[in-house]
Protein backbone atom coordinates (compact mmCIF):
# COMPACT_ATOMS: atom_id res chain seq x y z
CA UNK A 1 0.00 0.00 0.00
CA UNK A 2 2.62 2.15 0.76
CA UNK A 3 4.69 1.57 -2.01
CA UNK A 4 1.76 2.64 -4.11
CA UNK A 5 1.66 5.58 -2.72
CA UNK A 6 5.59 6.54 -2.74
CA UNK A 7 4.59 5.63 -7.22
CA UNK A 8 2.06 7.65 -7.32
CA UNK A 9 4.48 10.71 -5.43
CA UNK A 10 6.91 10.27 -7.94
CA UNK A 11 4.65 10.12 -11.33
CA UNK A 12 3.51 13.47 -9.68
CA UNK A 13 6.91 14.64 -9.68
CA UNK A 14 7.43 13.75 -13.33
CA UNK A 15 4.42 15.69 -14.22
CA UNK A 16 5.83 18.96 -12.19
CA UNK A 17 9.50 17.93 -14.29
CA UNK A 18 7.25 18.10 -17.58
CA UNK A 19 5.36 21.42 -16.82
CA UNK A 20 8.43 22.98 -15.75
CA UNK A 21 9.78 21.97 -18.92
CA UNK A 22 6.76 23.40 -20.83
CA UNK A 23 7.60 26.87 -18.85
CA UNK A 24 10.94 26.73 -19.94
CA UNK A 25 9.73 26.04 -23.60
CA UNK A 26 7.49 29.06 -23.47
CA UNK A 27 10.78 31.28 -22.34
CA UNK A 28 13.23 29.96 -24.75
CA UNK A 29 11.48 29.37 -27.94
CA UNK A 30 12.17 31.98 -30.88
CA UNK A 31 8.74 32.00 -32.50
CA UNK A 32 5.24 32.22 -31.91
CA UNK A 33 4.09 28.45 -33.22
CA UNK A 34 7.08 27.26 -31.42
CA UNK A 35 5.80 28.71 -28.21
CA UNK A 36 2.30 26.91 -28.59
CA UNK A 37 3.95 23.63 -29.33
CA UNK A 38 5.97 23.51 -26.58
CA UNK A 39 3.79 25.41 -24.01
CA UNK A 40 0.87 24.04 -24.43
CA UNK A 41 1.69 20.28 -25.16
CA UNK A 42 4.16 20.28 -22.49
CA UNK A 43 1.96 21.17 -19.85
CA UNK A 44 -1.19 19.29 -20.94
CA UNK A 45 0.83 15.92 -20.64
CA UNK A 46 2.24 17.27 -17.11
CA UNK A 47 -1.20 17.78 -15.74
CA UNK A 48 -2.62 14.29 -16.97
CA UNK A 49 0.79 12.72 -15.80
CA UNK A 50 0.14 14.89 -12.08
CA UNK A 51 -3.04 14.22 -11.91
CA UNK A 52 -3.14 9.99 -12.23
CA UNK A 53 -0.31 10.34 -9.54
CA UNK A 54 -2.75 11.93 -7.35
CA UNK A 55 -5.47 9.74 -8.00
CA UNK A 56 -2.57 6.83 -6.72
CA UNK A 57 -1.74 8.42 -3.40
CA UNK A 58 -5.36 9.29 -2.66
CA UNK A 59 -7.70 6.03 -3.09
CA UNK A 60 -11.29 6.90 -4.00
CA UNK A 61 -10.49 10.07 -6.04
CA UNK A 62 -10.01 8.20 -9.07
CA UNK A 63 -13.67 8.74 -10.55
CA UNK A 64 -13.60 12.67 -10.31
CA UNK A 65 -10.16 13.08 -11.44
CA UNK A 66 -10.99 11.06 -14.95
CA UNK A 67 -13.33 13.21 -15.26
CA UNK A 68 -11.24 16.45 -14.99
CA UNK A 69 -8.49 14.34 -17.50
CA UNK A 70 -11.45 14.06 -20.22
CA UNK A 71 -12.16 17.76 -19.86
CA UNK A 72 -8.56 19.10 -20.46
CA UNK A 73 -8.04 16.42 -23.11
CA UNK A 74 -10.96 17.80 -24.75
CA UNK A 75 -11.05 21.76 -24.23
CA UNK A 76 -7.59 22.30 -24.33
CA UNK A 77 -6.39 21.31 -28.25
CA UNK A 78 -9.49 23.24 -29.05
CA UNK A 79 -8.23 26.89 -27.56
CA UNK A 80 -4.50 26.15 -28.61
CA UNK A 81 -5.23 25.63 -31.78
CA UNK A 82 -7.50 28.50 -32.32
CA UNK A 83 -4.67 30.56 -31.16
CA UNK A 84 -2.50 29.64 -33.70
CA UNK A 85 -5.31 29.91 -36.37
CA UNK A 86 -5.92 33.06 -35.64
CA UNK A 87 -2.13 34.22 -35.21
CA UNK A 88 -1.33 32.93 -38.87
CA UNK A 89 -4.54 34.63 -39.98
CA UNK A 90 -3.19 37.68 -38.81
CA UNK A 91 0.56 37.44 -40.18
CA UNK A 92 2.47 36.60 -38.04
CA UNK A 93 6.35 36.12 -38.87
CA UNK A 94 7.40 32.37 -38.41
CA UNK A 95 11.08 31.83 -37.71
CA UNK A 96 14.10 31.81 -40.14
CA UNK A 97 14.27 27.65 -39.34
CA UNK A 98 11.15 26.86 -40.72
CA UNK A 99 10.92 25.00 -43.77
CA UNK A 100 7.06 24.39 -44.66
CA UNK A 101 4.12 26.49 -44.41
CA UNK A 102 1.04 24.26 -45.12
CA UNK A 103 -1.50 27.17 -44.59
CA UNK A 104 0.67 30.06 -46.85
CA UNK A 105 -1.96 30.52 -49.45
CA UNK A 106 -4.85 31.23 -47.03
CA UNK A 107 -2.81 34.15 -45.44
CA UNK A 108 -4.27 37.85 -46.12
CA UNK A 109 -1.16 39.60 -45.87
CA UNK A 110 -3.09 42.88 -46.61
CA UNK A 111 -3.78 43.31 -42.84
CA UNK A 112 -1.86 45.49 -40.58
CA UNK A 113 0.18 43.48 -37.89
CA UNK A 114 -0.87 45.95 -34.25
CA UNK A 115 -3.49 48.80 -34.66
CA UNK A 116 -4.76 50.35 -31.24
CA UNK A 117 -7.92 48.79 -30.87
CA UNK B 1 7.97 10.76 2.71
CA UNK B 2 4.88 10.81 0.21
CA UNK B 3 4.34 14.87 1.41
CA UNK B 4 8.06 15.89 0.73
CA UNK B 5 8.18 14.53 -3.20
CA UNK B 6 4.49 16.15 -3.26
CA UNK B 7 5.94 19.42 -2.02
CA UNK B 8 8.96 19.35 -4.39
CA UNK B 9 6.43 19.07 -7.28
CA UNK B 10 4.47 22.09 -6.04
CA UNK B 11 7.37 23.99 -6.04
CA UNK B 12 8.54 23.23 -9.33
CA UNK B 13 4.90 24.22 -10.29
CA UNK B 14 4.97 27.33 -9.44
CA UNK B 15 8.64 27.84 -10.74
CA UNK B 16 6.79 27.13 -14.40
CA UNK B 17 4.23 29.25 -13.17
CA UNK B 18 6.74 31.72 -12.88
CA UNK B 19 8.71 31.75 -16.49
CA UNK B 20 4.97 31.61 -18.12
CA UNK B 21 4.64 34.52 -16.24
CA UNK B 22 8.08 36.28 -17.54
CA UNK B 23 6.55 35.43 -21.06
CA UNK B 24 3.72 38.03 -20.08
CA UNK B 25 5.53 40.32 -19.09
CA UNK B 26 7.83 40.61 -22.18
CA UNK B 27 6.16 39.29 -24.72
CA UNK B 28 6.36 41.37 -28.04
CA UNK B 29 2.40 41.31 -28.67
CA UNK B 30 -1.13 40.10 -27.75
CA UNK B 31 -0.68 36.89 -28.91
CA UNK B 32 2.41 35.54 -26.64
CA UNK B 33 0.26 37.14 -24.02
CA UNK B 34 -2.47 34.64 -24.44
CA UNK B 35 -0.47 31.83 -24.90
CA UNK B 36 0.64 32.56 -21.39
CA UNK B 37 -2.67 32.55 -20.13
CA UNK B 38 -3.56 29.32 -21.86
CA UNK B 39 -0.57 27.48 -19.79
CA UNK B 40 -1.23 29.55 -16.43
CA UNK B 41 -4.77 27.82 -16.38
CA UNK B 42 -3.32 24.48 -17.39
CA UNK B 43 -0.71 24.89 -14.88
CA UNK B 44 -3.75 26.12 -12.08
CA UNK B 45 -5.51 22.62 -12.40
CA UNK B 46 -2.96 20.74 -11.22
CA UNK B 47 -1.61 23.34 -8.64
CA UNK B 48 -5.40 22.98 -7.18
CA UNK B 49 -5.27 19.21 -7.39
CA UNK B 50 -2.12 19.57 -5.07
CA UNK B 51 -4.05 22.08 -2.91
CA UNK B 52 -7.01 19.78 -2.74
CA UNK B 53 -4.59 16.59 -1.57
CA UNK B 54 -2.76 18.75 1.16
CA UNK B 55 -6.04 19.61 2.80
CA UNK B 56 -7.35 16.33 2.63
CA UNK B 57 -11.25 17.41 0.79
CA UNK B 58 -12.57 15.92 -2.31
CA UNK B 59 -14.66 18.76 -2.07
CA UNK B 60 -12.17 21.35 -3.35
CA UNK B 61 -11.72 19.38 -6.66
CA UNK B 62 -15.00 21.14 -8.02
CA UNK B 63 -13.15 24.04 -8.34
CA UNK B 64 -10.15 22.15 -10.77
CA UNK B 65 -13.49 20.89 -12.52
CA UNK B 66 -14.66 24.43 -13.40
CA UNK B 67 -11.39 24.95 -14.27
CA UNK B 68 -11.18 22.18 -17.07
CA UNK B 69 -14.82 22.94 -18.23
CA UNK B 70 -14.93 26.96 -18.68
CA UNK B 71 -10.97 27.96 -18.70
CA UNK B 72 -11.13 27.45 -23.11
CA UNK B 73 -14.03 29.93 -23.66
CA UNK B 74 -11.94 32.93 -22.86
CA UNK B 75 -8.98 31.76 -24.86
CA UNK B 76 -11.54 31.15 -28.08
CA UNK B 77 -12.87 34.59 -27.47
CA UNK B 78 -9.89 36.63 -27.08
CA UNK B 79 -8.82 34.51 -30.64
CA UNK B 80 -11.71 35.33 -32.76
CA UNK B 81 -11.34 38.86 -31.39
CA UNK B 82 -7.56 38.79 -32.84
CA UNK B 83 -8.86 37.23 -36.18
CA UNK B 84 -11.39 39.68 -36.72
CA UNK B 85 -15.27 39.62 -36.10
CA UNK B 86 -16.36 38.05 -32.96
CA UNK C 1 4.16 25.18 4.81
CA UNK C 2 3.06 24.54 1.56
CA UNK C 3 0.19 26.53 1.57
CA UNK C 4 2.48 29.53 2.52
CA UNK C 5 4.84 28.68 -0.23
CA UNK C 6 1.94 29.16 -2.22
CA UNK C 7 -0.28 31.90 -1.25
CA UNK C 8 3.56 34.41 -0.97
CA UNK C 9 3.41 33.36 -4.75
CA UNK C 10 0.47 34.01 -5.71
CA UNK C 11 0.23 37.23 -3.87
CA UNK C 12 3.62 38.12 -5.84
CA UNK C 13 2.37 37.16 -8.90
CA UNK C 14 -1.67 39.20 -8.78
CA UNK C 15 0.28 42.46 -7.51
CA UNK C 16 3.01 42.77 -10.57
CA UNK C 17 -0.49 41.66 -13.18
CA UNK C 18 -2.09 44.24 -11.34
CA UNK C 19 0.63 47.04 -11.90
CA UNK C 20 0.85 45.81 -15.81
CA UNK C 21 -3.32 46.31 -15.98
CA UNK C 22 -2.93 49.65 -15.16
CA UNK C 23 0.43 51.18 -16.62
CA UNK C 24 -0.04 49.11 -20.09
CA UNK C 25 -0.75 51.43 -23.06
CA UNK C 26 -2.81 48.65 -25.00
CA UNK C 27 -6.19 47.73 -24.01
CA UNK C 28 -6.25 44.10 -24.88
CA UNK C 29 -3.61 43.46 -23.02
CA UNK C 30 -4.68 45.07 -19.75
CA UNK C 31 -8.01 42.90 -20.45
CA UNK C 32 -6.06 40.33 -20.12
CA UNK C 33 -4.23 40.71 -17.04
CA UNK C 34 -7.48 41.30 -15.61
CA UNK C 35 -8.33 37.88 -16.41
CA UNK C 36 -6.00 36.24 -14.84
CA UNK C 37 -5.87 38.23 -11.41
CA UNK C 38 -9.43 36.73 -11.36
CA UNK C 39 -7.60 33.87 -11.83
CA UNK C 40 -5.30 33.69 -9.41
CA UNK C 41 -7.56 35.49 -6.71
CA UNK C 42 -9.80 32.41 -7.37
CA UNK C 43 -7.14 29.46 -6.18
CA UNK C 44 -6.16 32.38 -2.98
CA UNK C 45 -9.66 32.11 -2.47
CA UNK C 46 -9.14 28.28 -2.59
CA UNK C 47 -6.03 28.37 -0.34
CA UNK C 48 -8.43 30.49 2.53
CA UNK C 49 -11.02 27.72 2.58
CA UNK C 50 -13.98 28.77 0.41
CA UNK C 51 -14.27 26.58 -2.70
CA UNK C 52 -17.67 28.17 -3.48
CA UNK C 53 -16.34 31.64 -3.31
CA UNK C 54 -13.54 30.34 -5.74
CA UNK C 55 -15.60 28.03 -8.19
CA UNK C 56 -18.16 31.31 -8.68
CA UNK C 57 -14.63 33.52 -8.76
CA UNK C 58 -13.66 30.96 -11.76
CA UNK C 59 -16.34 31.49 -13.75
CA UNK C 60 -17.26 34.83 -13.51
CA UNK C 61 -14.66 37.01 -12.77
CA UNK C 62 -12.15 35.16 -14.85
CA UNK C 63 -14.75 34.05 -17.75
CA UNK C 64 -17.73 36.30 -18.12
CA UNK C 65 -15.68 39.22 -17.71
CA UNK C 66 -12.97 38.87 -19.60
CA UNK C 67 -15.83 37.99 -22.44
CA UNK C 68 -17.91 41.45 -21.45
CA UNK C 69 -14.91 43.25 -22.34
CA UNK C 70 -14.46 42.11 -25.77
CA UNK C 71 -17.93 41.96 -26.80
CA UNK C 72 -17.67 46.24 -26.21
CA UNK C 73 -14.68 46.47 -28.17
CA UNK C 74 -15.72 44.75 -31.09
CA UNK C 75 -18.52 46.85 -30.69
CA UNK C 76 -15.96 50.06 -30.91
CA UNK C 77 -13.60 48.33 -33.70
CA UNK C 78 -17.08 47.73 -35.75
CA UNK C 79 -18.33 51.68 -35.03
CA UNK C 80 -15.24 52.66 -35.87
CA UNK C 81 -14.32 51.18 -39.59
CA UNK D 1 8.50 39.23 12.21
CA UNK D 2 7.33 35.58 12.19
CA UNK D 3 3.66 36.40 13.87
CA UNK D 4 2.71 38.21 10.53
CA UNK D 5 3.90 35.70 7.74
CA UNK D 6 0.60 34.33 7.98
CA UNK D 7 -2.07 33.48 5.58
CA UNK D 8 -4.81 35.83 6.69
CA UNK D 9 -2.27 38.70 6.90
CA UNK D 10 -0.71 38.18 3.80
CA UNK D 11 -3.82 37.96 2.17
CA UNK D 12 -5.52 41.39 3.85
CA UNK D 13 -2.10 42.91 2.59
CA UNK D 14 -3.00 41.95 -0.77
CA UNK D 15 -6.48 42.94 -0.66
CA UNK D 16 -5.59 46.72 0.36
CA UNK D 17 -3.18 46.72 -2.29
CA UNK D 18 -4.99 45.84 -4.96
CA UNK D 19 -7.64 48.19 -3.67
CA UNK D 20 -4.97 50.89 -3.94
CA UNK D 21 -3.98 50.19 -7.30
CA UNK D 22 -7.16 49.95 -8.79
CA UNK D 23 -7.92 53.27 -7.07
CA UNK D 24 -4.79 55.04 -8.72
CA UNK D 25 -5.60 53.20 -12.32
CA UNK D 26 -9.41 54.59 -11.76
CA UNK D 27 -8.11 58.34 -11.25
CA UNK D 28 -5.34 58.83 -13.29
CA UNK D 29 -6.00 57.18 -16.39
CA UNK D 30 -7.64 59.27 -19.45
CA UNK D 31 -9.41 56.21 -21.30
CA UNK D 32 -13.00 55.58 -20.09
CA UNK D 33 -12.22 51.31 -20.31
CA UNK D 34 -8.91 52.11 -18.14
CA UNK D 35 -11.13 53.09 -15.53
CA UNK D 36 -13.70 50.54 -15.97
CA UNK D 37 -10.52 47.73 -15.57
CA UNK D 38 -9.53 49.70 -12.61
CA UNK D 39 -12.90 49.66 -10.85
CA UNK D 40 -12.79 45.43 -11.62
CA UNK D 41 -9.54 45.31 -9.71
CA UNK D 42 -10.37 47.68 -6.89
CA UNK D 43 -13.34 45.15 -6.50
CA UNK D 44 -11.47 41.74 -6.48
CA UNK D 45 -9.33 43.58 -4.24
CA UNK D 46 -12.38 44.32 -1.72
CA UNK D 47 -13.44 40.50 -2.00
CA UNK D 48 -10.10 39.08 -0.94
CA UNK D 49 -9.95 41.50 2.04
CA UNK D 50 -13.60 40.59 2.99
CA UNK D 51 -12.44 36.79 2.65
CA UNK D 52 -9.11 37.08 4.55
CA UNK D 53 -11.21 38.02 7.82
CA UNK D 54 -12.96 34.93 7.73
CA UNK D 55 -10.01 32.25 8.05
CA UNK D 56 -9.31 30.70 10.85
CA UNK D 57 -6.09 28.74 10.67
CA UNK D 58 -6.02 24.78 10.80
CA UNK D 59 -9.80 24.89 9.94
CA UNK D 60 -11.05 23.58 6.91
CA UNK D 61 -13.91 24.50 4.42
CA UNK D 62 -17.52 24.28 6.03
CA UNK D 63 -18.94 21.81 3.70
CA UNK D 64 -20.20 18.75 5.18
CA UNK D 65 -18.84 15.04 3.67
CA UNK D 66 -17.66 12.11 4.67
CA UNK D 67 -14.35 13.04 5.75
CA UNK D 68 -15.93 15.63 8.43
CA UNK D 69 -16.92 14.60 12.10
CA UNK D 70 -20.59 16.24 11.98
CA UNK D 71 -20.97 16.44 15.70
CA UNK D 72 -17.95 18.63 16.55
CA UNK D 73 -18.43 21.29 13.34
CA UNK D 74 -18.33 24.20 15.19
CA UNK D 75 -14.54 23.05 16.08
CA UNK D 76 -13.55 22.13 12.60
CA UNK D 77 -15.20 25.03 10.35
CA UNK D 78 -14.21 28.44 9.40
CA UNK D 79 -16.76 31.04 9.67
CA UNK D 80 -19.17 31.18 6.37
CA UNK D 81 -21.01 34.18 7.19
CA UNK D 82 -18.37 36.60 5.20
CA UNK D 83 -18.32 33.85 2.40
CA UNK D 84 -21.78 34.30 2.00
CA UNK D 85 -21.07 38.00 1.76
CA UNK D 86 -18.64 38.07 -1.10
CA UNK D 87 -20.67 35.61 -3.25
CA UNK D 88 -23.17 38.03 -3.65
CA UNK D 89 -20.79 40.61 -4.20
CA UNK D 90 -18.73 39.21 -6.91
CA UNK D 91 -22.04 38.43 -9.07
CA UNK D 92 -23.30 42.33 -8.33
CA UNK D 93 -19.85 43.74 -9.14
CA UNK D 94 -20.16 41.76 -12.69
CA UNK D 95 -23.22 43.42 -13.16
CA UNK D 96 -22.25 47.04 -12.02
CA UNK D 97 -18.82 46.34 -14.85
CA UNK D 98 -21.94 45.60 -17.77
CA UNK D 99 -23.62 48.45 -16.78
CA UNK D 100 -20.74 51.06 -16.90
CA UNK D 101 -19.57 49.24 -20.03
CA UNK D 102 -23.26 50.06 -21.76
CA UNK D 103 -22.61 53.47 -20.66
CA UNK D 104 -19.04 53.68 -22.20
CA UNK D 105 -20.95 52.30 -25.40
CA UNK D 106 -23.25 54.44 -25.46
CA UNK D 107 -21.11 57.46 -24.81
CA UNK D 108 -18.42 56.21 -27.59
CA UNK D 109 -21.84 56.11 -30.24
CA UNK D 110 -22.32 59.92 -28.91
CA UNK D 111 -18.71 61.45 -29.60
CA UNK D 112 -16.49 58.82 -31.55
CA UNK D 113 -14.17 59.37 -28.56
CA UNK D 114 -12.83 56.81 -25.73
CA UNK D 115 -11.09 60.11 -24.10
CA UNK D 116 -12.03 61.08 -20.89
CA UNK D 117 -11.01 64.96 -21.53
CA UNK D 118 -13.78 65.30 -24.73
CA UNK D 119 -16.76 65.17 -22.64
CA UNK D 120 -16.66 69.11 -21.48
CA UNK D 121 -20.89 69.15 -21.86
CA UNK D 122 -21.59 69.76 -18.25
CA UNK D 123 -18.73 72.96 -18.59
CA UNK D 124 -19.25 76.24 -19.45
Amino acid sequence: MEGIKIAGAIITLVGAIFIFLGGLGLVRMPDLFNRIQAGTKASTLGTILSLIGLAMVNEGWIWKLLIIIVFVLITNPVSSNMIARAAHHRGEKLTGQTLTDMLEEETDNSKEMEDEL
Amino acid sequence: MVDKILIAAGILMILGIFLSLYRFIKGPDVSNRVISFDVMTVISVSVIALIAHFAGRIIYLDVALVYALLSFVSVVVIARYIERGL
Amino acid sequence: MMNMILALSFELIILVLAIIAIHNKSLKIAIIATGVIGLFASVLYLLLAAPDVAMTEASIGSGLTTIIFFYVLNKIRKTND
Amino acid sequence: MTQYLTLEFTAMVTGFALMIIGLWGLLTRKNLIKIVIGFAIFDTGLNISIISMSYLKNRTAPIIDKSIDASNTINLFVDPIPQALVLTSIVIGVGVTALMLAYVLRMFREKKSLDINSYTDLKW
